[in-house]
């Protein structure tokens, strides 16, 4: 069967995937879509350890929907503070939003 | 084990025996004996897709005091093929700028949409597809990618009305998915499990007698998410022009068609299995899974027919009223519903079936009751503040 | 219903009223109160069916109801929250639950509920009257409604919550948690009429001066965690965990740690309970609503201070028997409340304000409970809060009833410069007011202890009886002297505010109050009166034994080792009758003759002869402390002998200054280190500079090959 | 190697080339897609883990609702930065270093990892992970507190949400 290390390695290259996509890319929408690669690489973390550590602990499963959660709450602030910046200052481009260097 | 009790078992295992014996791996038969299987479901369904079209205008022309086609074939039985063949032979237009691969992966979704909800479908107590536990979220599962295909239909078009079309019906999707959910627990507060079947095999009482409000607003919020009359804003031919499928053409259009009207018999289904006992009458169920599945085909042919009735008897809403009615109304609603039976459940469990029954009757009719009262008097105040008071005056003497 | 069930509904009526009223119901006001009293009718009715079965339990002390649940969990244990209802917590429970109540429909009658809006009035304002045309055309100005009455219920909905909490719970966090939400209220109802700066101002001083008892007390409650890990009174009381903490010596004075605990607990009382020195915020508080937030601050949550030093009671004395020499915490408590009971008396008997005389009574008499308890005297201090919960939530509301009078004649008259609460203002209200006179006249007659029919006279008996047993003589004067102030300045009060003829016009034209504020002053005087009767020691002369000392026996069981019943002295009773008598006596004398309105009180000969106790302080303290501080330190002392060493130091300093200045900080300090450091800076910031581009993205890059660079570092050079 | 392996390997390939496309194509309505595709494999992997509810839910919440979003807030985006200039930034360089130098630690530690090539336990007969969850998250001695915190963190979010997207006119 498949081992432990599979799904590690698969969540890691996800992350790393997500984690690119968080530092390279311009828009700030895009930015986010790697967040959210990022949490499904947690997820994928969580849901193996559970399968593979003692099964009737639901912590891993439990966690995971908490995440679900957490994601949902952060694509709901995050777009919305996206398409409010995009109001005031009309891009989303992330590297015009230097105002933090003032 | 007889073909007549358990068909399915006996024909894959038939299938499998000959698979093997032409020197297969069994894993492998066993794969492909399921894929022959998904494959005949799916063209028994095509199959009365075709008839839906074929049911659907000859009810409408009834409703509307006409015969309906009756020229090709005995009561025009051979006309959905004519349209068919119509729409195959049309030309397969792709309008300029269109997003070519998107454009053509979202007719292919939605049909999947569909298709995929009768995986959970219990034809008969020994014939479904699986029998997942988490069935009823499923529902839920496969129209969120039905909403996908929509948004993706509706952008690749490259066409202000698709793109609007579609904004219209995912937000309504989106938005009546939330009281389809809740409505959804009900019969999984009743039966203490999300699958199916287990669904089915609890009604001893079809669910309808416990809790008719959540048999109304679950058939309320299937009928958005259809996008049917009077629900279908993402149409709204007089001032959308048909909305996000306005620019396909041929079968890509007929695939929206004929998934749109098998959905809307699907979710028929669904509701005769989640208030309606399913394939389950009378004890009818246990003679023979053919006549389950006659049982279940005719079931949800008459929630099919009771969705037509509606689209062809109320009126188009405007979008924002249909949004204020779904989260100022439906929503907390099947929330308060959800909860009020959890409760009873909780309090009444284990007394007596008539107790139970009694309970779970009232405890609608005073959700429902409760909830038309606010409803009556914010909707006074609202006229009132619109008309203004004087008016109203006037209009009492 | 199970009891624990019961006592764990309790507190939940009136915070769902909160609730209800906040959210829903603030528009309408009749059904906003009738919430508020509903919910506190509720609460009421559970304490009363709780506090019946708790009679019929036999040694309640050593098997309470209690009840718990996990709650938080801290690690692999579990913090619990939990009731308890022990013979303490069951006999405070029933005069919260009485007093609370009387508030709430008190209240209905205080802002003028059903009386029309007002012609001017404000949001933060209190009303100030409404004009009304009668049938024939007259104009009349009369009492308006409060402008934010549902906010008032919600607020005192929210109150009894947190008082009930406190009492019912069986751990000192839950006991916090209300103790705060009182606190919160006290804030929210003391600046209830947030348009005047007064109230404002006295709000956030109430706020902080509890707040900075607050601290201490949050400190001794972590202290108690970390030493015994736990927070429940049941398993902090056990005699092995009493036995450790008295015998852990802290580094702070030498104490134990269940003295310091105690005490770091005794300040949070402090300030809550308004003891010396935070004893400031009482007196401003009765800036809020006259007598309802006042009365807040009276009956119950002062008490809740009270409460909890007598809670804390096994904590205090861990480490003393009963007759032997106080604990130095013990000692502590008892010299506060001795000192806070007789030196708010003093200032009680000057003052003029109807409400602020209540005020530093109120803190004397809650000196007489902590110095009580100080001693050791346990039931009587229990005894004591009782008694004086109901009988000054009598003179609090009787007062609130009197204004309210006034204000009718204020309004009547149209000079609003009449301070109602002035009782120079007021005199011979007893025709006018006369529910309010007699309810008035046996709550002050209770707080000045009027001899064998008042609850006052027994409990404070007590306590004076207790103190001479037990030998603490100087208390013993202390607390006597303060009760002969006592009765004199309640007597000073009644005299003033309710005999004699009127001194204003718009005493002349005060008119009682309706029924919904004399009932409660009503229900309140007969326990004003008859809840002496259950606490009669044994061997009073002709009454002892009459009627069983039933309160002695209930509460005593709280405590593991049952209190021994003190022997018969006559020398403490005659004490308290003398100065109860003389006192009242000598009140009356002073000021029956005021016949003519007293603009300046200082012509009365009796606030001069108080004067002449402020001279003769000057003459005794004042003078030679001034003649020492100016003539003797400051003349001779000071300028004579240091200034001349000093004028010696300061040139040599001066010329040594000099020399280091220039040979060592200007080249060395200044040029080297100073300019050095800070080019070194500046450069190093000019450097560094373009990194910060405003790029979020970059900002994370960087952070991200930080922690790489430091982790394999770490990794490679100490794990590996 | 054996049916499920394979499987999983096509599973992993696909879901790991959608999201190196999610963080690559420029056109963003196509990397929204392209992460619901990813999603989608996600979701397989739970069902591959016998975690069908996640699955399911999965596909109900990112694929219904988040996934949905994006694409909304991209079109409401779109009028200036899409398809003008690179779809990277400046340091995209620094970035990918980064990101490989996380993938290498991360698989570099995980392989000093003494559980790192486990096996999965069978699945004892007659377990309902589903059942277990349910009670998992609502018992007061399981998950009850962080659930709740974490529906308030959702409401919390949904107004914060509604309010900074709030056109003030």
């Amino acid at each position: 069967m498949i081992p432990l290390s599979w799904y590690l390695i698969l969540a890691a290259a996800l992350f790393s995937i997500g984690l690119f996509g968080v530092l390279a890319r311009r828009n700030a929408v895009a930015i986010l879509l790697g967040v959210e690669l990022m949490l499904n690489a947690v997820n994928i973390n969580l849901v193996s350890f559970w399968r593979y550590g003692d099964i009737s602990l639901m912590a891993g499963q439990v966690f995971a929907i908490i995440v679900f959660a957490v994601a949902a709450a952060e694509v709901a602030v995050g777009l919305a503070l996206v398409i409010s910046v995009y109001r005031r200052r009309n891009t989303v481009v992330a590297e015009d939003l230097d105002l933090l260097k003032w | 084990m007889n073909f007549w009790n358990d068909p399915l078992k006996v024909a894959a295992d038939w299938l499998t025996g000959i698979f093997t014996g032409w020197g297969m791996d069994a894993v492998a038969a066993n794969v492909l004996v399921a894929f022959l299987g998904v494959l005949m479901l799916i063209t028994i369904l095509m199959v009365i897709d075709i008839f839906l079209v074929w049911i659907e205008r000859k009810v409408v022309a009834r409703f509307q005091d006409r015969i309906g086609p009756n020229r090709l074939g005995p009561f025009g039985l051979i006309q959905p093929f004519a349209d068919i063949i119509k729409l195959m032979i049309k030309e397969d237009t792709t309008p300029d700028g269109a997003d070519k691969v998107v454009y053509n992966v979202a007719p292919l979704l939605s049909m999947m949409s569909v298709l995929i909800l009768w995986a959970v479908v219990p034809l008969a107590p020994v014939m479904l597809g699986v029998d997942l536990n988490i069935g009823a979220l499923f529902i839920i599962a496969a129209g969120s990618i039905g909403t996908l295909s929509i948004i993706m239909a509706g952008w690749s078009s490259n066409n202000k009305f698709s793109v609007i079309g579609a904004f219209r019906q995912v937000a309504v999707m989106v938005s009546f998915e939330i009281p389809m959910l809740a409505t959804l627990l009900i019969p999984t507060i009743f039966s203490g499990s999300m699958g199916m079947n287990a669904i089915i095999q609890s009604q001893d009482i079809w669910f309808i007698f416990l809790s008719p409000l959540a048999a109304l607003i679950f058939l309320i919020a299937a009928i958005a998410e259809l996008g049917r009359a009077p629900f279908d804003l993402a149409e709204g031919e007089s001032e959308l022009v048909s909305g996000y499928n306005i620019e396909y053409s041929g079968m890509k259009f007929g695939m929206f068609y004929a998934g749109e009207l098998l959905h809307a018999f699907t979710f028929g289904g669904f509701w005769a299995i989640m208030f309606f006992g399913g394939y389950r009458f009378l004890g009818l169920e246990k003679v023979s899974p053919f006549l389950a599945i006659a049982i279940i085909l005719f079931k949800a042919l008459i929630g099919y027919w009771v969705i037509m009735w509606v689209k062809y008897t109320v009126m188009r809403i405007r979008i924002d009223q249909m949004l204020a009615f779904n989260w100022k109304f439906l929503t907390p609603v099947a929330f308060v519903l959800v909860m009020v039976t959890a409760l009873m459940n909780a309090l009444l469990r284990g007394a007596d079936s008539w107790l139970y029954i009694t309970g779970m009757i009232l405890s609608n009719i005073i959700v429902a009751w409760v909830s038309l009262e606010v409803v009556r008097s914010v909707s006074r105040k609202e006229r009132e503040r619109v008309e203004g008071v004087t008016q109203i005056a006037e209009a009492h003497h | 219903m199970a009891t624990e069930l019961l006592i764990w509904l309790i507190p939940l009526p009136p915070v769902l009223a909160f609730f209800l009223i906040v959210l829903f119901t603030n528009k309408n006001k009749a059904l906003s109160h009738s919430v508020a009293i509903g919910a506190a009718f509720l609460s009421w009715l559970g304490s009363m069916v709780v506090f019946a079965r708790a009679l019929g339990v036999e040694h309640l002390g050593e098997h309470p109801f209690e009840s718990s649940i996990n709650w938080l969990p801290t690690g692999d244990t579990w913090l619990n929250i939990g009731v308890l209802i022990d013979p303490l917590s069951a006999a405070v429970l029933f005069f919260v639950a009485w007093t609370v109540l009387m508030i709430f429909i008190y209240s209905v009658g205080y802002h003028n509920y059903g009386q029309p809006a007002g012609d001017h009035d404000h949001k933060g304002l209190p009303p100030h009257g409404a004009t009304v045309t009668d049938e024939l055309g007259h104009k009349h100005t009369v009492l308006s409604v409060e402008p934010m009455y549902s906010r008032f219920f919600a607020f005192i909905g929210l109150f009894a919550f947190g008082m009930y909490t406190l009492v019912v719970s069986d751990n000192l966090l839950t006991l916090f948690v209300g103790w705060e939400i009182m606190g919160l209220c006290s804030y929210l109802l003391i600046g209830f009429w947030y348009g005047k700066p007064s109230a404002r101002n006295a709000a956030v001083k109430a706020f902080m001066t509890t707040r900075i008892g607050d601290v201490f007390m949050l400190l001794g409650i972590a202290f108690l965690y970390k030493a015994t890990g736990t927070l429940t009174y049941r398993e902090i009381f056990t005699e092995e965990s009493l036995h450790v903490l008295s015998n852990t010596i802290t580094p702070v004075f030498g104490l134990s740690a269940a003295g310091l605990i105690a005490i770091l607990l005794f300040i949070g009382t402090i300030g809550k309970s308004a003891q010396f020195p935070l004893h400031v915020w009482l007196p401003d508080a009765m800036e809020g609503p006259t007598p309802v937030s006042a009365m807040i601050h009276a009956a119950t949550m002062v008490s809740a201070g009270v409460y909890a030093v007598i809670r804390m009671f096994p904590l205090l004395s861990a480490g003393w028997h009963e007759g032997g020499p106080l604990t130095s915490a013990m000692t502590v408590v008892a010299v506060v409340g001795a000192f806070t009971a007789i030196f708010a008396a003093t200032i009680a008997v000057a003052q003029n304000d109807i409400k602020r005389v209540l005020a530093y009574s109120t803190i004397s008499q809650l000196g007489f409970m902590i110095a009580a308890i100080g001693m050791g005297a346990y039931i009587a201090a229990v005894f004591h809060l009782i008694t004086h919960a109901f009988f000054k939530a009598l003179l609090f509301l009787g007062s609130g009833s009197v204004i309210h009078g006034m204000e009718h004649g204020v309004l009547h008259t149209g000079n609003h410069k009449v301070d109602p609460q002035d009782m120079f203002n007021m005199g011979g209200l007893r025709k006018k007011m006369p529910v309010t006179f007699w309810t008035f006249l046996i709550g002050g007659f209770a707080l000045s202890g009027f001899p064998l029919i008042t609850a006052g006279f027994w409990s404070k008996d007590e306590i004076l009886a207790d103190a001479f047993a037990n030998g603490h003589l100087v208390i013993f004067i202390t607390l006597a002297v303060a009760a002969f102030m006592t009765a004199f300045y309640t007597m000073r009060q009644i005299t003033l505010t309710f005999l004699g003829e009127p001194r204003t016009k718009e005493a002349e034209h005060a008119h009682e109050t309706p029924w919904t504020m004399t009932a409660p002053l009503v229900i309140l005087s007969v326990f004003a009166i008859g809840y002496g009767w259950v606490g009669i020691p044994e061997h009073f002369p002709l009454l002892g034994g009459l009627v069983p000392n039933w309160f002695h026996e209930f509460v005593g069981g709280t405590l593991a080792e049952h209190p021994p019943v003190l022997e018969f002295n006559w020398i403490p009773l005659l004490t308290s009758l003398v100065v109860a008598l003389g006192g009242l006596a000598l009140g009356w004398y002073v000021y029956k003759d005021i016949k003519s309105p007293a603009e300046d009180k200082f012509q009365i000969p009796v606030l001069k002869n108080k004067y002449y106790f402020d001279e003769a302080y000057d003459y005794l303290f004042i003078k030679p402390l001034t003649w020492f501080s100016e003539v003797f330190v400051s003349k001779w002392m000071d300028k004579g002998v240091i200034d001349s060493i000093l004028h010696i130091f300061g040139p040599a300093t001066g010329g040594l200054g000099t020399f280091i200045r220039e040979k060592f900080d200007v080249p060395v300090v200044n040029q080297f280190f100073g300019d050095g450091s800070a080019n070194l800076t500046y450069s190093i910031g000019r450097n560094l500079r373009p990194i910060q581009t405003g790029r979020i993205q970059q900002y994370l890059i960087l952070s991200l090959v930080v922690i790489f660079v430091v982790g394999g570092l770490v990794y490679f050079f100490l794990l590996a | 190697m054996t049916g499920t392996q394979i499987f999983f390997l096509i599973v992993g390939a696909a879901t790991l080339f959608s999201g190196l496309m999610v963080v690559t194509t420029r056109n963003l309505i196509h990397a929204a897609l392209w992460l619901v595709a990813t999603l989608f494999g996600v979701a397989m992997i739970y069902a591959i883990l016998d975690a069908g509810f996640l699955a399911v839910v999965q596909v109900v919440v990112y694929i219904g609702a988040i996934a949905i979003l994006f694409i909304f807030a991209v079109m409401l985006t779109r009028r200036q930065a899409a398809e003008t200039g690179p779809s990277v930034n400046a340091n995209w360089w620094a970035g990918a270093f980064t990101a490989v130098v996380t993938f290498a630690g991360l698989t570099f530690m995980l392989k000093s990892w003494s559980g790192f090539s486990k096996q999965a336990a069978a699945i004892p007969s007659g377990f309902d992970a589903v059942n277990q969850l349910g009670n998992a998250l609502t018992s007061p001695t399981g998950y009850v507190l962080p659930f709740e915190v974490a529906s308030v963190l959702l409401l919390a979010a949904l107004v914060g949400a509604v309010y900074l997207a709030f056109n003030k006119k």
